[in-house]
C-alpha cells in the first residue's frame, strides 16, 4: 500500500535547505493510514481476500453437498442455514467468495493490463497508432457493455470462468485506457521526459522507467475501478442465469435463491450474505478509489482536525 | 459546429462498428451455424422462423462473406431485424418497439433524477467544504453505488412489496390498464417508483462525486476569486462561475456512463419484469432467439450512440470554446 | 568570431506544424528560414517574444522534433530531416539541452545520483565501474554542489529550484558536450537565484571553452552573458551580430521596439512618451510581407507586399528590413515613401 | 497625500499539517493615488498581503493577528457580509493571469457587467458603461459580446483593468499583472495604467518580483523577504541608497541592457516558510551578518523620514551596510 506515497509531494513541499533522509517504508505509508477511508476500504477488501485464501480452513462442509435439512435458519451446525436444497449456506458462501473473487482479480487484471498496454502505446507513440486505438477505444468505451456481454455469453460455445472472463476484460479495458492516455498525453510533455531523450535513454526505457513510476496510483485506481467492474458484472451474468450454474459464487447463489423462492419465503440467510458481500466488497474497492484521489489531488483532502475546530471557533 | 461535425463522424464509425459485430456474431458460432442451429432446436422452433434468421443473415447461401455482409446491411437499411424465433410469427423490430418505450421512459426518468439530483449535491458539498452533508453524502453514495443493480432491486421488492405491500411486485403497468395514454400515466409511474429508485440510488453516487471533484477544483480557479472580490452574491458565484464550469466535464460522463447505468438498468428490468428492452433481451437470450437478442443489442448501440449525439449538442450549448472547435 | 573554427552552423531552419484537427489541418509557421552559425567558445542568445519561435530552434537542433526545411551542421556532419539512431546518439553526445522548468527537468522519482549516471552509461561513457561515482562527484562539484556527497544520493523534491537547476546543468555537462543549448534555464529561477545560474554559464564558457545557445525573453540577461545576439519576431530571424553591436546600434525596427520597452534599472522605458502598439501575430495568420510590418512605425508600402532580405551590415552584424535595403526595395517598389529614407542613411551614416 | 490604507503588524497563518506563518508583523501605509511597489520573490508572502488585503484568503488562510484600516474601516475585522459592499467598489483586482481570471463560459461584456450589478447599477447602464470602459483601454467596444478565448494576452489584461475601473474604487491592486506577458505589451499596459491612474487618481498597490520594472514606475517600493517587509522607501531611494543587504542584493540580480557590470547576486536560496530563522531571516545569506544577527530579530530603523530599514547594522547611529 506505500503506492501512493510514492507520488511526487505538492511543489509547495519542496522548501530549500530541508535535508530529509530516504522516507522509509512506515512513513511513507503514513498518509495512507492516516486517512480513515483508505483504511475501512483496505480492511474490507483484506477481510474477502483471507476469506478466499483460507477457505479450505473455514469450513470443511462440501458446498455441492445436499445431506441437511432443507431451509433451515442459522444454527451452531450451520452458521447460515442451509438452502432449499439441503446446502449449507455457509460453506457456499466461503467457497463462492473465492470463485467470486478469482473471477473479479483476474478480469480485473486482464482489463487493466489491457488498458495500460492501449493507453501507453496510444499516449506515448502518438500519430496514425494513436488515432487508430483512439478510435478503437472509443468504440468500446460507447458500446455498452452488459448487453454484449450477454449476447456473448450466450453465443460463445464453451463453458466455465473462461468466456465470461474474455467478456468482462473485453469490455471493461476502455475506460482506463481512455484516462491513462491522457495522462501519458500530459506526461510526455514534461521536461524530465525531454531530458531523458537529451540522456540517451531508449522509447522503452522512457516509458516503463520515466513514465510508468509516476503513473502507479493512477493504474492501482484503474485496477480497483476493474474489479469492481469485473465482480458486480460477473455477478449479474451470474444472476440472470448466463454463467455456469453448477459453479458455486456470490451470482449462483443469488440464482438460486432467486429461482427457488428464498425472499417469498423468508429465507434471508440464503440471499443476504453473498449480495451484501458483492455490495461490501464494491463499497471497499469504492473506498479505496475514493481515497487514493483524496491523496494523489491534494485539493480533495479532507480538512484536518484542528482546521475544522478553527472554523467552528470563527463561526460562533 | 466544426465539433459536432467530427463527432457525427465517429458515430457513424461506432454505428459501423456495432453492425458489423452483429453481423459476425451467429459466426463465432463453431461449426456451421445453420445446422448447429436446427440441432439445437431440434423441432421444438418453426422452421420457417429458421429460415428467415439464417435469410437475414445470409446464413443460407453459399455465396461470399462479402456478399452476404452487403446483403444484411441492405435488410437493416430497410428496417428488417429478421423475426423471432421465440414468438413466431412477430418480427423483431415490432416487439423491440414495443419494448423501448418502456425502457426510454424508466431510464429516462431515472437518469434524469439521479443526474440531477447527484450534481446538485455535489456541488453544494463542494461549496460547503467540511459541513455535515459534505461529510456524510459523498461517503454513503459512493457505498450505494457499489451496490448491486440486481439485489437492491431483490430488497427493495421484498421489503416494500411483499413485506409491505405499498408497491406492485412488477410488470409497468397493472392488470386493468395496458399500454401508454395520458390516463394511466399515475398507474405507470405508480409502477416504475422501485425500478427507478433502484436505479437512482446505485447512479447517483457517480454524480455526486465527479461533480464535487470538478467544483472542488474550480472553486480554487482564479476567475472565481476574482469573482469573490467583485463583490458577487454567494449564488452567482456558486451557480454562475463555479458550478457552470464544473459541470462541462460531467456532461460529458454523462453520456459515457450512459452505457454502464443501461447495464445496470437491464438488470432492474429483469427483476422488476419490466418490459423494457433489458426484459427482452433476458427473454430472448432464455429462448435462445437468437435475431431479437442481436436486433435487441443494435437498438441498445443505437440508443447509446443517439444519448451521447445530444450530450454532444449540450455540451457545444454549455461551452462556447467548443463551438469553433 | 572569425578565429574561433565553426562549430554548429544552422541554414534555412524551418519547421511547419499541423495545427486543427484531421477535418481541418492550418500550417502554423513556427520556424521560417532561420540561419546562423555558432563559433567555439561563445555564447550566442536568441532573443525574442513568447510564440516567436526561439525555443522551437533549440528543438530542433537538439532533435526533439525534425526540422521540414533546411539542414543542421554540426562540427562539418549535416542532419537533414530524419536523422537515425546511431547519428542521433552521436549528436547529443556533443551537444546537450537544459530546459526552463528545473521542476519539471528531474523526475521525482530517481535521485540525483540516478540522473547523472544514465547519460554516462547511454553514451559508453562508463566502462569502469570505480569511476562512475567519481565522475558524478565531479560534475556535481563543477556546477557548485560540493560536496557532491551531499547531493547524491538526494530526491528533486529535497532540492530547492537552483540546485535543481545545477542538476540539470550537471547532467548536460557530464557527457562533456561542446555545446549546450539553454532553453530560458532562469526564467522560471527566483530572482536572487538567476544570477548564480548566469555566472555558472559565465564559468563554464570561460573555464572550458563550452559554447552555449541561449534562449531567452530578457534582454538584460541575454546581454549579461551573450557575445552574440539573434533576435527573432514571428519565426524568423530580423537582425543579429555581436551582442555590444546589436545593443548599441540596432538596424531593425523591432529591436529597437524591444530595446525601448525593456524595464532596466539604468534606463526608464516609460519616461519616453512614444507608446507602441499592436501584439505579435498569430503564426497560422501571418501578415504578407514582411511580419513585422503591421507594427512597424516606420512602414513603407513595399513591407505589406515584399519580405526583406537579409542584408550585411558588417563586422558580423545583419539585419532584415528594407529601410537597410533601399535599392532593393526600390527595384521592388518603384513608389517608395520618401520619408522612409531616413532610416537608411542613419543606419549607413 | 493622505492616507488610504494602513496595514499594521499584519499577520496571516496557513493551518495544515503545520501552521505558517506566511506573513510577520508587517506593517505598510499606502496613500491616496500613489502607485506603491511591493517586491519580493516567490513565496516571500506578498501574494499573501494581496490575499489578506482583499479578505480572499483561502479556506485554509486566517489573520492571525494586525489590523488593515482602510478608508476608517479595519478590513481584518469585517465580516463577509460586511465585507462585500466595498468590495470592487472601493478596492479592486487585477490578476498574474487574465486567461484563469476571465469566465470561461461568460462574455466580455456579462463579466464587467455583473460586477456593476452587484453594486447597484441597473443592467442597461452597466452595458452602456461596459463599452466606455472598454474604450478606455482601448478595445473595440464590440468585444463586449466576445468570450475570453477570442481575445490576445494582451487584450484580455485590458479588460480586466477595465473591469476593476468600472467602479471607479479608490484602490486597485496589481498583482503580477504584466508577468505573463511580453515586453513590449508590458510597456502598452502599464502605460495605460499610468495614464488612468493621472485621469481617475486612483492608488495601486503593485506586486511583482522585477525589480526593474518597479522602479520604473513606482512611487514608493517595500522589499519583503521571508514573510517580512525588510525595508521601505521612495522609489530613488530604494535604487540610489538601498540600506538592506538583501536589497542590495537584489538590486546586483538585475543586469542592465545599456551597461555591462559584473553582478553577483544572493548566494544560498530563500528559507523554507515552515521553519524560518531565527533572529533576521536573511542571515544565513547575508554577507555582512554580524554575531547577533542569527538570535535577535533585528529592529526596523528609519533612515530617513521616508525610509525605513529592518537591519542590525542600522541600529545605533550605524550607516547599514554600504
Amino acid at each position: 500500500m506505500q503506492i501512493m506515497a510514492l507520488d511526487p509531494p505538492p511543489r509547495q513541499d519542496m522548501g530549500a535547505g530541508r535535508t530529509r533522509k530516504k522516507k522509509g517504508l512506515l512513513t511513507r505509508a503514513a498518509p495512507f493510514l492516516r486517512n480513515r477511508k483508505a483504511v475501512s476500504g483496505a480492511v474490507l477488501l483484506v477481510f474477502f481476500l483471507f476469506i478466499a485464501v483460507f477457505a479450505p480452513l473455514l469450513t470443511k462442509i462440501n458446498p455441492d453437498s445436499t445431506a441437511f435439512m432443507p431451509l433451515q435458519p442459522p444454527s451452531a451446525a450451520h452458521p447460515l442455514g442451509t438452502t432449499s436444497m439441503g446446502q449449507d449456506v455457509f460453506s457456499q458462501f466461503v467457497w463462492g467468495t473465492q470463485s467470486s473473487l478469482f473471477v473479479g482479480v483476474v478480469a480485473g487484471v486482464g482489463a487493466m493490463v489491457l488498458s495500460v498496454l492501449v493507453g501507453m502505446l496510444s499516449g506515448y507513440i502518438g500519430g496514425v497508432v494513436d488515432e487508430v486505438l483512439q478510435l478503437i477505444t472509443n468504440i468500446f468505451l460507447i458500446i455498452p457493455g452488459l448487453p454484449l456481454v450477454i449476447v456473448l455469453a450466450a453465443v460463445l460455445p464453451f463453458g466455465g470462468n473462461l468466456p465470461m472472463i474474455i467478456v468482462i476484460v473485453l469490455t471493461g479495458w476502455a475506460w482506463g485506457a481512455r484516462v491513462l492516455r491522457s495522462q501519458v498525453l500530459t506526461m510526455r510533455e514534461l521536461p524530465y521526459v525531454e531530458s531523458a531523450k537529451m540522456g540517451g535513454e531508449s522509447a522503452w526505457n522512457i516509458v516503463f522507467r520515466e513514465l510508468l513510476p509516476n503513473m502507479i496510483s493512477l493504474i492501482f485506481a484503474n485496477l480497483l475501478f476493474s474489479i469492481l467492474y469485473a465482480v458486480l458484472t460477473a455477478a449479474g451474468l451470474q444472476f440472470l442465469g448466463l454463467g455456469d450454474l453448477k459453479a458455486v459464487n456470490w451470482g449462483t447463489m443469488l440464482y438460486w435463491s432467486d429461482t427457488e423462492g428464498a425472499l417469498l419465503s423468508g429465507a434471508w440467510w440464503w440471499f443476504v450474505p453473498p449480495g451484501l458481500s458483492i455490495a461490501l466488497l464494491g463499497a471497499g474497492l469504492s473506498l479505496l478509489n475514493y481515497a487514493v484521489d483524496e491523496l494523489t489531488n491534494p485539493k480533495l483532502r479532507s480538512l484536518p482536525l484542528r482546521l475544522r475546530a478553527l472554523r467552528r471557533r470563527r463561526a460562533s | 459546429m466544426r465539433y459536432l461535425l467530427r463527432r457525427a463522424a465517429f458515430y457513424a464509425v461506432a454505428l459501423w462498428a456495432a453492425v458489423t459485430l452483429n453481423f459476425a456474431l451467429p459466426r463465432m458460432m463453431p461449426g456451421n451455424p445453420m445446422q448447429v442451429l436446427v440441432a439445437k432446436f431440434r423441432g421444438r422452433i418453426n422452421p420457417d422462423a429458421l429460415y428467415a434468421y439464417a435469410k437475414l443473415f445470409g446464413l443460407d447461401r453459399h455465396v461470399s462473406l462479402w456478399a452476404q455482409y452487403w446483403q444484411y446491411i441492405g435488410q437493416l437499411l430497410h428496417g428488417n431485424l429478421g423475426v423471432s424465433l421465440g414468438l413466431y410469427p412477430e418480427t423483431v423490430s415490432a416487439a423491440l418497439m414495443q419494448a423501448l418505450p418502456w425502457t426510454l421512459f424508466l431510464l429516462g426518468l431515472s437518469t434524469l433524477i439521479s443526474f440531477i439530483l447527484g450534481t446538485l449535491l455535489g456541488m453544494v458539498s463542494a461549496w460547503r467544504r467540511g459541513s455535515f452533508l459534505d461529510a456524510v453524502a459523498p461517503t454513503v453514495f459512493t457505498l450505494t453505488g457499489s451496490f448491486p443493480y440486481f439485489w437492491l432491486a431483490l430488497l427493495l421488492l421484498y421489503f416494500f412489496a411483499f413485506q409491505l405491500p405499498w408497491f406492485p411486485l412488477g410488470h409497468a403497468y397493472g392488470s386493468s390498464t395496458s399500454g401508454w395514454s395520458f390516463a394511466n400515466l399515475p398507474d405507470i409511474l405508480y409502477h416504475a417508483v422501485l425500478p427507478a429508485l433502484t436505479i437512482v440510488v446505485t447512479s447517483i453516487g457517480g454524480w455526486l462525486l465527479s461533480m464535487r471533484n470538478n467544483m472542488i477544483n474550480t472553486l480554487s480557479e482564479e476567475y472565481v476569486k476574482v469573482a469573490k472580490a467583485k463583490g458577487l452574491s454567494d449564488r452567482r458565484i456558486m451557480m454562475t462561475y463555479a458550478a457552470r464550469n464544473a459541470i462541462l466535464p460531467n456532461v460529458t460522463s454523462f453520456a459515457l456512463s450512459l452505457g454502464f447505468i443501461l447495464s445496470g438498468a437491464i438488470l432492474t428490468e429483469v427483476v422488476f419484469s419490466y418490459p423494457g428492452l433489458g426484459y427482452t433481451l433476458f427473454q430472448a437470450v432464455g429462448n435462445m432467439d437468437y435475431p431479437m437478442m442481436q436486433g435487441a443489442l443494435l437498438l441498445i448501440a443505437l440508443a447509446v450512440l443517439v444519448a451521447n449525439f445530444i450530450a454532444d449538442l449540450v455540451y457545444v450549448k454549455l461551452d462556447p470554446r467548443a463551438r469553433q472547435g | 568570431m572569425s578565429e574561433e573554427p565553426i562549430l554548429l552552423e544552422v541554414e534555412g531552419l524551418g519547421k511547419v506544424f499541423a495545427a486543427g484537427n484531421a477535418l481541418n489541418r492550418r500550417p502554423v509557421h513556427a520556424v521560417a528560414d532561420v540561419s546562423f552559425r555558432i563559433a567555439r567558445g561563445r555564447v550566442t542568445v536568441i532573443v525574442g517574444e513568447s510564440g516567436s519561435g526561439k525555443s522551437t530552434v533549440a528543438r530542433l537542433i537538439a532533435r526533439l522534433i525534425e526540422p521540414t526545411a533546411g539542414v543542421v551542421r554540426f562540427q562539418g556532419e549535416a542532419y537533414v530531416a530524419k536523422v537515425r539512431r546511431r547519428e542521433l546518439s552521436r549528436l547529443r553526445r556533443r551537444v546537450q539541452m537544459i530546459f526552463q522548468d528545473p521542476f519539471g527537468s528531474l523526475n521525482p522519482h530517481h535521485s540525483v545520483g540516478y540522473h547523472l549516471v544514465r547519460p554516462l552509461k547511454n553514451y559508453g561513457k562508463a566502462r569502469a565501474g570505480a569511476g562512475v561515482r567519481g565522475r558524478v562527484l565531479q560534475a556535481l562539484e563543477a556546477v557548485g554542489l560540493t560536496p557532491g556527497e551531499d547531493y547524491i544520493d538526494k530526491y528533486p523534491h529535497e532540492l530547492s529550484g537552483g540546485q535543481r537547476q545545477r542538476v540539470v546543468i550537471a547532467r548536460a555537462l557530464i557527457v562533456e558536450p561542446l555545446l549546450l543549448l539553454a532553453d530560458e534555464p532562469t526564467s522560471m529561477l527566483d530572482v536572487s537565484i538567476r544570477m548564480g545560474i548566469l555566472n555558472l554559464m559565465r564559468q563554464l564558457r570561460r573555464d572550458r571553452g563550452l559554447s552555449f545557445l541561449f534562449i531567452t525573453h530578457d534582454l538584460a540577461s541575454a546581454r549579461y552573458v551573450g557575445d552574440d545576439l539573434l533576435v527573432m519576431y514571428a519565426g524568423q530571424l530580423v537582425e543579429g551580430g555581436p551582442a555590444d553591436d546589436v545593443v548599441e546600434r540596432p538596424a531593425h525596427p523591432y529591436t529597437r521596439l524591444l530595446l525601448s520597452a525593456v524595464p532596466d534599472v539604468v534606463h526608464n522605458p516609460f519616461a519616453s512618451d512614444r507608446a507602441p502598439t499592436g501584439e505579435p501575430p498569430n503564426l497560422a495568420q501571418l501578415p504578407t510581407g514582411c511580419h513585422f510590418h503591421p507594427r512597424c512605425p516606420q512602414v513603407m508600402e513595399v513591407c505589406k507586399r515584399v519580405a526583406p532580405r537579409r542584408v550585411e551590415l558588417g563586422g558580423g552584424h545583419f539585419a532584415a528590413c528594407h529601410l537597410n535595403d533601399m535599392d532593393y526595395a526600390a527595384r521592388q517598389d518603384g513608389t517608395i515613401a520618401q520619408e522612409a529614407g531616413n532610416g537608411a542613411s542613419r543606419r549607413k551614416g | 497625500m493622505t492616507v488610504l490604507c494602513d496595514i499594521r503588524n499584519l499577520s496571516v497563518t496557513y493551518h495544515g499539517d503545520v501552521d505558517v506563518k506566511a506573513v510577520q508583523d508587517v506593517n505598510l501605509t499606502i496613500r491616496r493615488g500613489e502607485i506603491f511597489g511591493l517586491a519580493g520573490e516567490s513565496g516571500c508572502g506578498k501574494s499573501t498581503i494581496v490575499l489578506a488585503l482583499t479578505r480572499l484568503l483561502d479556506r485554509d488562510g486566517e489573520i492571525s493577528g494586525g489590523e488593515i484600516l482602510f478608508d476608517g474601516q479595519d478590513l481584518a475585522r469585517l465580516s463577509d457580509a460586511g465585507m462585500r459592499p466595498l468590495r470592487w467598489s472601493k478596492i479592486s483586482l487585477v490578476t498574474q493571469s487574465a486567461m484563469s481570471s476571465l469566465n470561461p463560459v461568460l462574455t466580455i461584456g456579462e463579466q464587467i457587467c455583473d460586477g456593476m450589478v452587484a453594486h447597484g447599477v441597473t443592467a442597461r447602464e452597466a452595458w452602456s458603461r461596459a463599452g466606455e470602459l472598454l474604450r478606455l483601454v482601448e478595445v473595440d467596444p464590440g468585444r463586449l459580446r466576445s468570450y475570453p478565448h477570442e481575445l490576445s494576452g494582451g487584450m484580455r489584461q485590458r479588460v480586466m483593468i477595465a473591469m476593476a475601473l468600472a467602479l471607479r474604487p479608490q484602490l486597485i491592486v496589481m498583482d503580477e499583472p504584466t508577468t505573463a506577458l511580453d515586453v513590449v505589451v508590458q510597456q502598452q499596459i502599464i502605460r495605460k495604467v499610468k495614464e488612468l491612474q493621472r485621469e481617475f487618481d486612483f492608488a495601486v498597490l503593485f506586486i511583482t518580483h522585477d525589480m526593474s520594472l518597479l522602479l520604473a514606475i513606482a512611487d514608493r517600493i517595500a522589499i519583503m523577504y521571508a514573510g517580512e517587509i525588510v525595508e521601505v522607501g521612495v522609489a530613488a531611494e530604494i535604487r540610489d541608497a538601498p540600506r538592506h543587504p538583501y536589497t542590495k542584493g537584489l538590486l546586483q540580480s538585475f543586469p542592465s541592457v545599456f551597461e555591462k557590470r559584473e553582478l553577483i547576486g544572493i548566494p544560498g536560496s530563500p528559507p523554507s516558510m515552515v521553519s524560518p530563522p531565527t533572529g533576521c531571516r536573511f542571515a544565513p545569506r547575508c554577507p555582512v551578518r554580524l554575531d547577533e544577527c542569527a538570535s535577535v530579530a533585528p529592529p526596523t530603523v528609519d533612515v530617513s523620514p521616508t525610509h525605513r530599514a529592518a537591519c542590525h547594522l542600522l541600529g545605533e547611529g550605524g550607516q547599514g551596510c554600504v
